[in-house]
């Protein structure tokens, strides 16, 4: 017996669960609004995640999937990123789109069951929440491959679950990206569930990370939620991919601090313990330790933190509350570019049928 | 014996055929302590154990393929997959594989398996969560599409799902898994699979529907009565194959159909059975054979998921004009 | 200008769509130096560059979702699928995205791809080789699906598809993949889409067929000649969106419709058509409007796939049953 | 940075091209005959495939698929399982069919277009060839489940290709494997090409064994010319399964020494040049070079193989050949346990249409 080939996975953290370092911080935490920027953006995510589950409760808005506690993934990721580059979000990554500018109240209209709110008018690029489990990561190669033809420095974002990469799909695109050498960064946001499937049973690789070794790609794992960390690792995986080197998958490990959407009852599969135990190792006070530790931050400066949220997020729902539904004629209006003549009776007919 | 909905009966059904027949296995995503995102296997891993009922990896793909390796092997697996939406993997798995192995190897291996979804709209539910796809399985070889339009039918037509020797896709109405409610004995009693139930006897015109729109049709045949016409209803329940006889044979009576569904109109279910008027029934249609379904478009998100999804006042505008025809 | 086939004529408007717009990719399985397992991709890696023409991992689905992400960035990928057969697993891409994302962005993103793969009976080809499932994507909102029934047709349209802003899939019927030919000039002329085609002029049956049942079609037509019955011929073309103002317009005068294609029966394109007539069509029906075509089987192996298509003797027995009433 | 996990892959060879053995040669191959049983097997095989090609290339057969030079894999693979195991081969294990008792004449009327040649007389669990590519693994691991379900201690094997390893339903089913350690072994027949595309352009991996790793399953490479070494790593892969020990990807290292079928023209798309090389390390010489060099095989030995082959073969082609077609309405006859009533009109028509 000879040996063929050999792999080994790193795992990367800057912060333990306490903010206190467990390395030199990277390059980039040098400056330190960029790091405060960073926490900003998760106390935001955080506060926009709690108001829209109200707005769901109440009536207001349709069934959300709520960030909560793996803010510092798609934050970290997307704070990572150029504005050219094209985010391919999965459906709970709210806190990477508002940083790469799509608008809360946008995010509430798609939600709240209106197309509209994915006509981003911030990065006209950006893709859609995409639903259907993993199907978003061909789309990423696909989009990685444009910017390769056309020779352009510019890297694809792919977001998805633990559940996710155990689709074909995720495969088939992290394999394909292989071959060509894509610029597009994998980032596997390991919540340890999917639903109620823990991650154990998703597969019995021990880490994710390692699910890039049967594409002939770089895995790497991350602490999730360390958001110093997780901006690190995929930074440097982003400019990896822009510089021509290829793929990257990261795994990023946190944890699902609440129920799977608003239309789930975690109760019923976990025990209050894991979550429990869970809640010593989140993101935003993790960060908040660290930056008061280090005198960047204080109380003033929460609390001030905390209305300006407060007001963003109330100031997103009033405008998203205060938008008229499309007229029931719009599921014809962009269906192709021009409408065929067939579907342009059905149209006629529904305007007949809808006519005060 | 109490009321039970319609999502209540489906695990009824699950948890009657696993008690009497221990090849029958549920797998699917959440379906084991979860008990399915909609309940509908609620219970029966702590009934019948996790070796029976499974939780899958998210490998939509997948399960149907395991099923195709466990029919053949003589196991009788109900597969659940979460939403329509998400079934359109097992496609290839379907028309490739279980809908062929039996008439491949001439009878040598089987495929006794059960592909459960929930569909439709109605409910508001997010993107991809309400299509209505049932078509692209009505017009695959080797298989049956079952779609239920009550508890007792749920559980009856279920039942002979899971015992008949050969795939059969299930489509539940989602819209109807709670309400109405029904009494159903668990009486271990099928119904029968490849024929349409006449849910409602009429001599002026055939209505013709399937699951959660049979409840829109009813109300639209009472409203229909009180005005004096007398609406026949068929509840499709096997969409494949498809039992034309009973509706040519109603509409030989009426001489006047129109067809329900919520699916996008071209090549839905519905063009089949107008197709079947059109060549065998046409001696005996008064009126066009008209459809009440849903557009040609994508299913809009819920704000206006209402105006794609054929209603009461649809249906009538339609029937109204079948009836004009002199 | 000579004579080509139906697969030289794909390569030529692959080929010209390539050179007019760089924005024109062809991908697949073997589409490069192999140039296809049919040719349709030939000697096209050696003019336009390994980027351009890209032989794909085996990886099916993949392929879709590479189409939706180029075509989102403005690129027009032209994807082949060695077989219909194996087409299966792109069917999640195209119903939940390819079909979508100009509604669901508002048109902020769109896809302007082109699926194609060749398709149909006829040839003695191996098992999952020879089906004809057009039906499965003629239901789908949001995308086109064209089938050529002639070199000019094939030129003529796959450029329209190719030049499309939305995603089309084409079918090519192979068993014309090589025979007839034609004269088709390279002269970048498209040919319109949404439209039907009539192939025959004639007063005293409409006969509707698409892809290779056209041949067969007009070959009954002229044995009915002969016997002085004219029959106009349709070839339908565009299979979704349905041009079925040219059909009724037909039988609108000829009174008696019969349609012909190779898919099993049951929901198949000819069913959406048939249920036109059966509602638009109604009042000007002499005849029950009758289709010919591949019974609702498992399309059977090499020994008895004759049997299984519809051939010039079937379509006769049809069309004079057709003819006969009064 | 600390480290996750690391893994290796190894490669297994006992017979070197000329025959000559790399190390000592596994138990199973003390016995003379079980290694003289596996010659025989390949030199059917390789007689089968001649004659097949021929079949077809004089009109009295349809497309096939040589295993010209992979003879080794199939045979090896086989030969390690037991009666009761089940086989789920792609469309190029021919040699491996036969050897669980496929009858030749029913792999003929296979290819000649007739289903009856997938109702093996003989193993009557085994799975029929799989042609949509990759499409198998999720049956394998089926009947894995099943095995596992019942406590029985039997083995699913499945064959794909290369190519196949690819397709995101090889991995899924690779990872469900791993999940719940079924008794199921995956071999990838690794012959370098997918038609005209070279393995290299399927995958940036370094072996395909390491695909196994994202499953969290082992994976390990064999010399797929090397016969012995074939049916010592799959046959402890088998045992292993068997033991509840969970499942194993094995690569095996060959080549396709013709064209991808009869309906491909290879030349198009690769060097003469590389075949040539690649006939130096056969399966068939080199195992036919060391049973000579060891005084285990003669030339008369061969000669009447070779006799016996030819007849054997003769005799499936006889039987083929004389095999009249079904009815045309045996179309209808297994599609449904019982034929439903819509159906039966449609059979009665055909029955009526070719009436004499
Ligand atoms: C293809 C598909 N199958 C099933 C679902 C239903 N579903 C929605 S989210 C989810 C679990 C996803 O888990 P994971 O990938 O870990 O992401 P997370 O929700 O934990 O962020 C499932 C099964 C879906 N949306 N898409
Ligand atoms: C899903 C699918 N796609 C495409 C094909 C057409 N096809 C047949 S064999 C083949 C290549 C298979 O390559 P590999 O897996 O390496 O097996 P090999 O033929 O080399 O044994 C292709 C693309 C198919 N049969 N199935
Ligand atoms: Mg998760
Ligand atoms: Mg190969």
């Amino acid at each position: 017996m000879t040996q063929a080939a050999s792999f080994t996975i790193e795992h990367t953290r800057f912060l333990d669960p306490q903010g206190r370092p467990t390395q030199a911080l990277p390059d980039f935490a040098e400056d330190p609004m960029a790091v405060i920027d960073l926490y900003k953006a998760m106390v935001l995510t955080r506060t926009f995640d709690a108001k829209a589950v109200s707005l769901q409760r109440t009536g207001r808005m349709g069934t959300y999937a709520s960030s909560l506690g793996q803010e510092a993934v798609p934050i970290g990721a997307a704070a990572a990123m150029r504005a050219e580059d094209v985010f391919l979000p999965s459906f709970r990554e709210q806190g990477g789109q508002i940083l790469r500018g799509v608008r809360m109240a946008e995010i509430l209209l798609y939600w709240g069951g209106d197309e509209r709110g994915s006509d981003f008018t911030g990065p006209r690029e950006d893709f859609p929440i995409c639903v259907p489990v993993g199907t978003h990561a061909p789309h990423a190669a696909g989009v990685a491959r444009a910017f390769q033809l056309r020779g352009q420095a510019r890297v694809a974002v792919c977001v998805f679950g633990d559940g996710a990469t155990s689709r074909g799909d995720v495969y088939e695109a992290m394999n394909f990206a292989g071959v060509h050498r894509l610029p597009v960064v994998f980032v596997a946001n390991n919540n340890q569930w999917a639903i109620s499937v823990p991650r154990t049973r998703q597969t019995a690789a021990e880490t994710l990370a390692q699910k890039a070794i049967a594409a002939g790609i770089p895995g790497t794992q991350v602490d999730g939620n360390d958001v110093i960390a997780v901006r690190q690792v995929v930074g440097s995986a982003i400019e990896q991919a822009r510089a021509g080197e290829g793929p990257t998958l990261v795994e990023a490990l946190t944890y699902r601090l609440t129920d799977h959407t608003t239309a789930d009852d975690a109760s019923r599969y976990r025990d209050d313990a894991e979550v429990s135990a869970r809640w010593k190792e989140e993101p935003i006070a993790r960060l908040r330790l660290y930056l008061s530790d280090t005198g960047q931050w204080t109380k003033a400066e929460e609390e001030a933190l905390i209305g300006d949220c407060t007001a963003q997020v109330e100031g997103a729902v009033a405008e998203y509350l205060a938008t008229p539904a499309m007229p029931p004629t719009a599921m014809f209006d962009h269906l192709y570019a021009v409408l065929p003549a067939p579907l342009a009776e059905q149209r006629a007919e529904l305007e007949e049928v809808v006519k005060p | 014996m109490s009321e039970i909905t319609l999502v209540e009966a489906v695990c009824m059904a699950l948890a009657r055929a696993m008690a009497e027949d221990e090849t029958v296995l549920v797998l699917g995503e959440d379906v084991g302590i979860d008990g399915g995102v909609f309940r509908a296997t609620d219970g029966l891993i702590s009934r019948f154990g996790a070796d029976r009922v499974m939780d899958t990896p998210l490998s939509e793909s997948l399960f149907a393929g395991l099923a195709v390796g466990l029919g053949a092997q003589g196991f009788r697996p109900v597969v659940e997959y979460q939403f329509m939406g998400f079934i359109y993997p097992a496609i290839d798995q379907i028309v490739n594989h279980a809908g062929r192995l039996r008439n491949r190897t001439r009878g040598r291996l089987t495929c006794p398996m059960v592909i459960r979804a929930p569909y439709g709209g109605g409910i508001h539910a997010p993107e991809h969560h309400s299509e209505s796809m049932e078509a692209l399985f009505a017009h695959v070889p080797g298989i049956r599409v079952v779609i239920p339009s009550s508890p007792a039918r749920a559980y009856g037509l279920l039942l002979a799902a899971i015992r008949d020797p050969d795939p059969v896709v299930f489509l539940e109405p989602k819209r109807i898994y709670r309400a109405p409610k029904e009494e159903v004995a668990d009486d271990g009693a099928a119904m029968p699979l490849d024929q349409c139930f006449t849910v409602r006897e009429g001599r002026d015109v055939t209505l013709v529907a399937w699951g959660a729109m049979i409840v829109e049709t009813l109300v639209a045949a009472e409203t229909l009565a009180a005005e004096g016409v007398e609406a026949e209803v068929i509840d499709v329940a096997t969409l494949k194959p498809l039992d034309m006889a009973t509706i040519l044979s109603s509409v030989e009576r009426t001489g006047r159909c129109a067809i329900v569904h919520e699916a996008p109109q071209s090549g839905g279910v519905g063009a089949e059975i107008a197709a079947g008027l059109a060549d065998r029934g046409l001696v005996n249609l008064l009126a066009p054979v008209q459809r009440v379904t849903g557009y040609d478009t994508v299913m809009p998100l819920p704000r206006l998921e209402t105006y794609y999804m054929p209603t009461e006042e649809r249906i009538l505008r339609t029937v109204r004009r079948v009836l004009a025809y002199a």
